[in-house]
C-alpha cells in the first residue's frame, strides 16, 4: 500500500478522491480530459429503477462560494444504465466502481441496488436517502432514523456488496440518523448531501429554480461538512466517506481529519473539469507540508 | 474540450449594454460556429457561457450582453488581463445542411453566433440572407458586419425605430435552402412555427458546468432528454419539444 | 411613510436594515464610524442574566465566504447593559433599540426579557433560542418545538413589548418550530441564527476552535437562509426577521421577497463597518432596479 | 478608524519568508506605534490584521510574515495594486512609560511593530535597547535599521546560528528603565516572569473585525475581559492574565 492509499469497507483504493454523485455523470465526458484511472474510484449519477427526466428548467442557480442545484434525479433508469452505461466505463474505466442508488419505495431500493449489485464492475452500492429535490425522493427516508434504517434493511436483504448510506445535512441529530444506518446493517456513511436552499429572481420576484428549492454545494458548505463528519464519527464505527464543498487537497486532509476514510468532490467538477486529478496531484505535497506520511494514519486524527 | 487561459486583447463596448471582447491564445479546441465558451470570473463561482462570435487560430471574438455581476465584471476588464475558459463547448451548426440560400435568423444577443456562421458560409460560396432582430435600434450590432461579408442583410426592431418594423418572423422572405436561428427562446419558437421548411436553432439555458456532467441544462426532446450544452446547444428542428 | 420605511410588530422602521445580535456590539463602536440612526434599529449583543466571558479562545475561523464563531454569549449581564449600556447608547441612538437576550433556563430568559422589557429604550425582544455555542444555552430549546413553545409562554408571561423569536437553522423541520413558536403568543420570528460548522487545524491537528464547533455566518449560508425564511411565512402569520449571509441591497430585497418584513446584517458588519449605512445607501437605487415602488409591498412576494 | 484604499508602492521579501509592504495613501487615523491595520484580501472574508511596522503622513510600512493562504495572496500582490485597509486600530504603545532607558523585546515578526516604537523613543531622545529574537539566522530582519536609529542592539536566534544562542530572555540584561514587548503569547509570558520592572506587552490574537465589535479576540485580564484589537492589543505587565 503506498502513502495514498486507503481501504473503503474492505476494497483498497489507490487514494481517496472520489467525484461525487451527479457531478461525473457515467464517468464518460472526464474520460475524455484525462485518464479517470488515477481516481480512487467515482460514485456515478444518481440511479433509479426507472428513467426520469427530473425537474422542469431552470435547475441551476449560483450562489456565492456555491450552486443550487435542483436536477432532480435525472437518468436513464437501472437498465440502460446495466446496458449502455457500465459497457461503455469498462473501456475507460478499470477499477471498481460505486453505484448510486435513489428510490421512491423500500421495493424501489431494493430492487436497484439488487440489479447493480449483481453487476461485477460495481465496487460499492452508495444508497441515496437524501435527495432534497425530489418530492418523497428519498429525502423523506434520510430524515427519520427508523425510515432510515427500513431502507438498509431492505437494501442489505438482497445485495452482497458493501452498502454506504448517503446521508442529508438537513436534520436536527445526524448522528442519530447514521447511528441507525449503522445498527440496520449499514457498511458505511457517506455525507453530507446538499444543504436544502433557495434563490429569489428580483426580476421576476418568484424562485430562481423551477422547483422552487435546490441543493446548495461548494465551498460554502464545507464547515458544515467537517462537522457533521466529525460527528458522525464518534457515533459510528463503520467508514464514512465524507463530502461537501471539497476543493483542495488540503480539503481531503481535513475531511480525514475529521473521520473520513474517503473525500467526495461535487461541485469542483463542474467548475474545473480537471479538479479531482489535480486534488490528486496535489496531496503528496500538501501531505508533506502537514507531516503526513500516510492519508490512512489520519483517518479521524482530529478526534482528540 | 480544452482548458485555456486567454489574455484579453480588447474589450470595448457595441451597443447598448453589448460588448465584444478579443481573446489570444489557443483556440484549437474551437472547430464549430455556434459553439460556445465557458468563463471563469474571480469572485463568481459558476463559469459564464458565452457563443463564440468568431474564431481564427489563435483568437477568438466574443460578443456579449450585460445580464447581471457575471457579465458586470466581465465587461470592466482591461487589455491584458487574463481569462481561464473552457472551450470547444457544444456541437455547433452543420453547415453541410445549408444549400445554396442558407438564412440566418438572430434575436438579439443571439445573432452573435451567426455571425462566424455568415462567414463560413459565405467562404464555401453560399447566397447568405440574415434577418436580425433587435428591441430598439440601440441594441443593433454587426449591421455592417454582416454585410461586409457579402450577406443580404434585413434589420428588424420589435418598436420599430430602426429597420423593418416587428421580430424577425416578421421580416421573412421565402426563397432559402435551409435556416440557422439563434435567440431567446420565445422567437425561436416563433420561428419553428412561421418558417417554412427545415432548420437548426442554438439556444440559451442556464449551465452548471456547461460539458454535459452535472446534466442541469437538460431539455426534452423527440429522440429523450438531451444537454443543451453538450448534445446542443444547436438541434434541428424536427428534434424540439416545446416545454414553456 | 416613505418608500423604505416597514413596520415590525406595530413599531415603524424608516427602513429594513437592522444589524444582528453580535455583530454591532451594543452600538457605541459604530456610532464613533456614521450616524446610526440611519438604521432601521440594531440588536445589540446577545444579553443574559449573569456576566459571561464566553467560550476560550480561538473563537474565530475563515471560512469560503464566510466565518466561524464561537464566542459563546460574552456580555456585561443584564444589569450592567441596563446600567452602562443602555444610557451611553441613549446619546447616540434615539430610537427604539431590539434588545437580543440569551439564557440558560426558562427562568433565565423570563428575568432578563423582564428587565429589558422595563426599558423604555427597548423597541422588541429578541429571544435567542439558538446559540449554537454554549452547552445548553438555548440551541436545545430552539430545536425542539415544545420546548421553544416553553420559552415564548415564559417571555411574554413577564412582558409587554414584541417577542421575536430567533431561531436556528440546524433543524430537520424549521416551519414546525415557528408554528409552535406563534401558537405561544410570539409576536415575530426571526431566523436564520448560524449554521454548525467546524474548521481543523491542519498543522495542529485539531479543530481550529477551543470549542470545537463555531456558527457558520457570511455569504455561505444566504441560499439556506432565504429558504427558511421562505419556509416560516407559509407557516406563520406573524412578521418575520431574515437574516443569513446578507450583504447587499439586492439581498435585502431578496429576503423580503421570500416573505421577511425586515432584514438583519451580520457578518457583513464585521468585514466593513460601514456595511448597513452602505446597504441602507444602495436600497434606493436597487428599488428602482427591479420596478419597486415601496420596500413594504415586496413583503413575501415570491409567494405565487 | 478609517477605510482607506491604499496603493501598494513597493512589496518584497526581507528574509525567510517574510516581506515588507509599502503603502502610499491616507494615514491620518494612524497615530501611534503599536496599532495594526486590517487588510481585505481578494477571495478572503476575513481581513487580514497586521501590525505597522513604521508610519508617517501619507506612506505606512508593513512588515508580515506569510502564515497562511492570506498573507500568501499579499506577498503576490505588486506595485501599484490597491489595498481595502482599515486604519489605526488598537491602542497602541504608551511612550510616556518609557523612561530614559526603554528596553524594547521582540520575538520572531512581532519585532516589526517595535521599529516605530524606537524611532519615536529617539526622538524623545530616550537610550534604546533592544532584543531581537527569532528561530535562526534566516530569520533575521531590520537589526541594521534598529541600529541606525541608535538603538543598542541584541539580536539573540534559538538554534544559535547568530548573535546570542538562546531567546530574548536569555540576552535580558539589567539597567532599563520599562520594557515594550510584542511576540508570540509564549515568549510574552517568558518576559514577563524573567524581565524585572514594568512592562507594556503586545498580542497577537485571531480576529474577526479588528475593531471591537465581534469580541471574538477577547481575553481575560484583571480588569475583566478585554478585546485585543480595540481594547489591545498593548497591555500593561499588571493587567494581564496567562490563560494558557
Amino acid at each position: 500500500m503506498d502513502a495514498l492509499s486507503v481501504t473503503l469497507c474492505g476494497v483498497e483504493l489507490d487514494n481517496p478522491v472520489i467525484p461525487a454523485s451527479g457531478t461525473f455523470g457515467y464517468g464518460c465526458e472526464f474520460a475524455e480530459y484525462y485518464d479517470i484511472n488515477c481516481l480512487g474510484t467515482f460514485s456515478f449519477k444518481g440511479t433509479t429503477r426507472a428513467p426520469r427526466f427530473g425537474n422542469p428548467q431552470p435547475r441551476i442557480a449560483e450562489c456565492g462560494a456555491g450552486m443550487l442545484n435542483a436536477v432532480g434525479l435525472q437518468n436513464p433508469g437501472v437498465e440502460a444504465v446495466i446496458a449502455e452505461e457500465l459497457p461503455r466505463l469498462a473501456k475507460v474505466f478499470h477499477k471498481p466502481v460505486m453505484a448510486n442508488v435513489s428510490g421512491f419505495s423500500l421495493e424501489d431500493y431494493a430492487y436497484t441496488c439488487a440489479r447493480l449489485d449483481e453487476q461485477p464492475q460495481v465496487g460499492w452500492l452508495e444508497v441515496n436517502i437524501s435527495c432534497p429535490n425530489v418530492h418523497g425522493g428519498g429525502m423523506s427516508f434520510g430524515t427519520d432514523p427508523a425510515a432510515a434504517a427500513s431502507v438498509v434493511r431492505a437494501v442489505k436483504a438482497v445485495t452482497h456488496k458493501p452498502v454506504i448510506v448517503k446521508l442529508t445535512p438537513n436534520v436536527t441529530d445526524i448522528a442519530s440518523i447514521a447511528r441507525a444506518c449503522e445498527d440496520a446493517g449499514a457498511d458505511g456513511i457517506s455525507l453530507i448531501n446538499t444543504l436544502l436552499g433557495m434563490r429569489i429572481d428580483l426580476k421576476r420576484k418568484r424562485p430562481l429554480l423551477a422547483n422552487g428549492t435546490g441543493g446548495l454545494s461548494g465551498p460554502a458548505v464545507f464547515p458544515v461538512a467537517v462537522r457533521m463528519v466529525y460527528q458522525v464519527y464518534e457515533a459510528v464505527s463503520v467508514p464514512i466517506v465524507g463530502m461537501g464543498g471539497v476543493s483542495s487537497a488540503e480539503d481531503v486532509i481535513e475531511m480525514m481529519l475529521a473521520g473520513a476514510t474517503a473525500v467526495e468532490v461535487g461541485a469542483a467538477n463542474l467548475v474545473d473539469p480537471y479538479a479531482c486529478r489535480d486534488i490528486i496531484a496535489a496531496l503528496p505535497g500538501a501531505m508533506a507540508r502537514y507531516g503526513i506520511e500516510n492519508l490512512r494514519d489520519i483517518i479521524g486524527g482530529a478526534h482528540g | 474540450m480544452k482548458k485555456v487561459i486567454f489574455e484579453i486583447a480588447e474589450n470595448s463596448p457595441l451597443a447598448a449594454g453589448v460588448y465584444r471582447m478579443r481573446l489570444a491564445g489557443d483556440t484549437s479546441a474551437v472547430t464549430a460556429p455556434g459553439q460556445f465558451v465557458n468563463i471563469a470570473l474571480p469572485g463568481h463561482y459558476l463559469r459564464r457561457p458565452i457563443s463564440v462570435c468568431d474564431g481564427e487560430p489563435g483568437a477568438l471574438t466574443l460578443v456579449y450582453k450585460v445580464v447581471g455581476h457575471g457579465t458586470e465584471a466581465m465587461a470592466a476588464m482591461g487589455p491584458g488581463e487574463r481569462l481561464d475558459v473552457l472551450t470547444g463547448l457544444g456541437n455547433g451548426f452543420d453547415t453541410a445542411l445549408a444549400g445554396d440560400r442558407p438564412l440566418l435568423l438572430g434575436g438579439g444577443i443571439g445573432t452573435a453566433p451567426l455571425y462566424w456562421l455568415a462567414r463560413v458560409l459565405r467562404a464555401e460560396g453560399k447566397r447568405v440572407s440574415a434577418v436580425l432582430g433587435f428591441n430598439t435600434g440601440d441594441d443593433v450590432f454587426y449591421e455592417d458586419e454582416f454585410r461586409a461579408l457579402g450577406c443580404d442583410v434585413t434589420v428588424a426592431t420589435a418598436d420599430g425605430s430602426y429597420g423593418v418594423p416587428g421580430f424577425v418572423t416578421d421580416a421573412l422572405r421565402p426563397g432559402y435552402s435551409f435556416y440557422y436561428a439563434c435567440g431567446p427562446e420565445p422567437m425561436l419558437r416563433a420561428v419553428c412555427e412561421k418558417a417554412s421548411g427545415d432548420g437548426q436553432l442554438s439556444f440559451e439555458a442556464r449551465m452548471g458546468c456547461g460539458f454535459g456532467a452535472c446534466v442541469g441544462c437538460t431539455r426534452e426532446t423527440v429522440n429523450g432528454p438531451k444537454r443543451v450544452c453538450r448534445d446542443g446547444p444547436v438541434f434541428r428542428k424536427g428534434e424540439i419539444v416545446w416545454t414553456r
